[in-house]
């Protein structure tokens, strides 16, 4: 296991966004109308940079192997670069030790394994979870399973008609009986950022433990877990420069020793007879069967390409086109804006409708123009449901995203209004 | 529009205009059956309602929402039942499926303008918005009612 | 989705193992003594040739977005390349419908799949699933989870002495109580092939599914599902020149259409409200989350390079490594071979002893010379009990190896009795 | 062998000695304590007994199976801890442990022929195996019994 004292530093780079833009060679790429590409779906995934395509390619080429220290070279080699990943994203995150750092698929399987490995065990009928109304399916539906596979009671806070969480709610809908808040840091639908430490604040004072949903944090701001004194942090790896196939559950040592496996099979195990079989330490125990390393290796790659830009900086340059685009959509005729007016409590995610025009021909003209934004429900049907709307059209930033860019978007929302031409 | 190509293929201008002034919606008719289509992925819904008098299509109404490929694929859907028998509609359900897979506009009568979605065939996204009422509409005939959605596990 | 028509057709290449190994940089590769690499790691994870690491950059540099079907172009490519992947493997294997192919994260996730979403809704306290003494840890831990879970009874098919199956027990330990068999086609600790026809009429016969761990054999020999008639098979792309991180769980559709899902999120729900959620049909049901898409889509170019060969071809190169590896193996001094003395009956697998060396010892020293092996229990502790030995040593073969590897390995055991020099 | 600079890190001759002719091997003592570990990665397992008298270990047996580096650091354990009392023995675990983080010999007494082991912290996979009867001794005399492994968990 690699230790983070063992790490070597990343060294800081300046924001510069027309080298950035040089390492993602994707945004140079055309549509079928010829139009240069102007991707502003980052919220479902981002874009990967030649260093992280670089460190894949490096890993299957040169180091390939199957891991659990095998005494062949290749396979001590793997096993480090596997293990040093995993020490990479823990002090990306703050945390104090790599084995509290556990590689699943994505968000979903990380929040899926708290359910299985915590909650089944720990959790009786009776008990109440917490989560809210801008919650991604991904942190609804295990919580629904678990409740009608186990009698617990799901309580949800609620949205108020500006995509921010009714606080006052909160206090109420987390009593003695909550054994744990699971909520998101940032909604995908909407991009409101979730004024955490009131409720982490509320769920200590019960005893309850607290889940994060990093899954639109982690990539786009500061976030160490040191500071949020929470439980668990889940987010995917596919949404910060890394590859598909590798997400993250961070959880307390202790608590993570105290969980019941997952998933069974190699590499999980201490021993296994035909009787009985006893359960390897954390982390091992929650990485059932071989291991994604070539994408944790590269998830390393992208964490260490975002430490050098700063996520200081990643969160600044953000929020300065947000800013932006908020104001130059807001001239857009017929067009409205979701969620909170301002950049400093949104991420850059702008979720939005046009006057007598469905989201899917936003989309569909849009992308005509190389404009690629996401049109929906966002797997947030609650989120919907709450804004009486069948779907949004969603514009989501990312490191490469320039002002330009919003300004294609903004001309192309006024042709998609000349062209459909309906004020209903 | 900048791109004639592409943008044409799928937004005819036949399309737009059952998509500005839809036929047959929202119209009061007296229905002997209905049925409910919708679309999870993209929220679009829509209701049939079908007056079948001695085994052929007295009336028909649409109503629901969603994009224009959705609405006027109703719009013309309506358009091609009313007054045909209800086993010409559901020939019209299999041929306007079959146009959605091959891109081809069947040679079959009363396809005039509905030939015009041939081309959503090239935009896998919208197949299934094109498809909602014709679907709904054979749930409606054949089934005689309830709910169908276009889902089928594929992305 | 794609379906199996669409799909164009794979020319079959002559099997030109000088060509082969050229598609395999990693081969050229020499260890820290300077030793040019020898990789007889293979049951382990196999190499990548150069045209599945192209796939991967190729899809992250033209194509990479996140699926389900969005309007945008790239989301667009993206889907079809996946759903593309998913068509070519269930080619590859005789499905009739692609459907009929779920992507997991590797072997044991697609066992533990069948374990939730469908053991535990359909088997009672007494129902009985048997499996093997020769399962690797991925096809034992997931029932004996099941078992302490829900009360069903485990039972296993023993091993005799040369490492095949007791297949007179089987008949009398398969009984109308038996609801699953279980079963490797191949072993990874003694290359065993597992005549499954027999079993599984047995099987068929009390009314029990079949699910066959294909591990070892789809990688390996061709496999048809057709042919075999089971009802379930799970295997890794990372053993069949895909990357890490991309399962796959084949059923018959209409069993998988009665399963329950197994992690929720989204993409796996048809509809999510507050109070309930509504399940996507198959395979979108069992795949929460967003999936890999990228290795998906480079398993797509695995099973093209296989295909290319054929798995006829591949069987028949192995075959003849395997008998020239036990012929020249059983000349050195001190070794002796676990498992079935004939390359008919196994597949390119071997496990063995030298004298008065430890397994950890052999491996060591080999790895200067250059061979890697791997050494230990193979994920395969109930077959080392009843071997009576602590961990054995492996030699695996692919695709690219040659009878000069085996020289090298052989010659490498050669000087290990010397350095050793110790006859217990 | 043919790469002696990388070969001879791990098996030095004085470990190969202690491999082959190994001291306190399977030798009857009475023990007033005892442990069992095991390195459930490699099927290594080992005993020790230990006879500990007034605060000193009197005599100190091992048996079991693993491979040439834990056999043989056993066998350098036993001789090390041979008349020492009960506190050095476990200040040996502590420099031994040290020595396998850092491949640096510890400048402590009589750790000459151990010091020879300093090289297997070049091999990760073998760290374990050289470690198992140094923590087993410590499980023996610090709690009197029981069982350790060294498997924690990571790879
Ligand atoms: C027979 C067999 N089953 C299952 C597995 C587990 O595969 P994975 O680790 O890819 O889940 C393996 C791999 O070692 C195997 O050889
Ligand atoms: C807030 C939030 N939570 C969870 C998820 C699920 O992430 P994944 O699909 O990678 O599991 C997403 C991704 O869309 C998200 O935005």
């Amino acid at each position: 296991m690699t230790s983070l004292a063992d790490l070597p530093a990343v060294e800081r780079l300046p924001y510069d966004i027309a080298r950035i833009r040089r390492d993602f060679p994707i945004l140079k790429r055309e549509v079928a109308s010829g139009a240069r590409l102007v991707y502003l779906d980052n919220a479902a995934t981002s874009q990967r940079p030649v260093q992280v395509l670089a460190e894949i390619t490096r890993f299957y080429r040169d180091h390939n192997a199957n891991i659990h220290r095998g005494v062949h070279t290749l396979s001590v080699e793997a096993t480090d670069l596997y293990e040093q990943a995993r020490a990479k994203v823990a002090r990306f995150i703050g945390a104090a030790d790599p084995r509290e750092i556990i590689f699943t698929r994505n968000t979903t399987e990380s929040i899926n394994l708290v359910a299985h490995g915590w909650a089944r065990k720990f959790l009786q009928p009776g008990d109440e979870v917490v989560i809210s109304e801008i919650e991604h399916h991904s942190n609804i539906v295990p919580w629904q399973m678990l409740r009608d596979e186990r009698g617990i009671t799901l309580k949800y806070i609620p949205m108020l008609p500006d995509g921010t969480l009714d606080l006052d709610a909160a206090r109420s809908i987390i009593t003695g009986r909550t054994r744990l808040v699971s909520l998101t840091a940032m909604s995908n639908a909407l991009g409101t950022i979730v004024p955490l430490d009131a409720i982490v604040a509320r769920a200590k004072a019960v005893g309850a433990l607290v889940l994060v949903d990093g899954a639109q944090s982690v990539p786009h701001m500061p976030v160490d877990v040191r500071t949020l004194g929470v439980d668990f942090l889940a987010f995917s790896g596919h949404k910060m420069l890394a590859p598909f196939g590798i997400g993250i559950l961070w959880g307390r040592l202790p608590l993570l020793e105290s969980m019941d496996p997952f998933m069974g099979g190699g590499d999980m195990i201490l021993t296994v007879s035909m009787e009985r079989s006893t359960w390897a330490d954390v982390p091992a125990k929650f990485e059932a069967g071989t291991p994604n390393v070539g994408d944790a290796v590269a998830l390393g790659a992208a964490v260490d390409y975002l430490s050098a830009l700063g996520m200081d900086a990643v969160r600044q340059h953000e929020r300065a086109i947000t800013d932006y685009a908020l104001r130059r959509l807001a001239d857009v005729p017929g067009v409205s804006i979701f969620g909170v007016p301002d950049a400093e409590r949104r991420g850059g995610v702008i979720s939005f409708a046009l006057e007598g025009v469905h989201p899917h021909d936003i989309g569909q003209v849009l992308d005509t123009k190389g404009v690629a934004i996401r049109t929906g429900h966002h797997c947030a049907q609650p989120v919907m449901l709450a804004l009486n709307v069948p779907a949004t059209a969603r514009a989501s930033f990312y490191i490469y995203n320039t002002t330009d860019e919003v300004d294609a978007l903004a001309s192309g929302l006024e042709e998609v209004s000349r062209f459909f031409g309906v004020r209903k | 529009m900048a791109e004639p190509g592409l943008m044409e293929d799928l937004y005819r201008e036949i399309i737009l205009d059952h998509y500005r002034q839809p036929r047959n919606h929202g119209t009061t008719i007296e229905p002997t059956c209905s049925a409910d289509g919708a679309n999870p992925l993209c929220g679009d819904q829509v209701r049939i309602d079908v007056a079948l008098v001695d085994g052929v299509v007295e009336a028909i109404s649409f109503s629901g929402q969603g994009c224009s490929i959705s609405q006027a694929s109703a719009s013309m859907m309506t358009e091609y039942v009313k007054g045909r028998d209800a086993a010409a509609a559901l020939r019209g359900v299999e041929a306007f499926q079959q146009m959605m897979l091959t891109g081809e506009a069947p040679d079959i009568e009363g396809f005039d303008d509905i030939a015009a979605l041939a081309g959503v065939a090239k935009f896998p996204a919208r197949v299934k918005c094109a498809s909602l009422a014709w679907k709904t509409l054979a749930q409606a005939i054949a089934e005689g009612g309830g709910s169908v959605t276009t889902d089928d596990g594929s992305r």
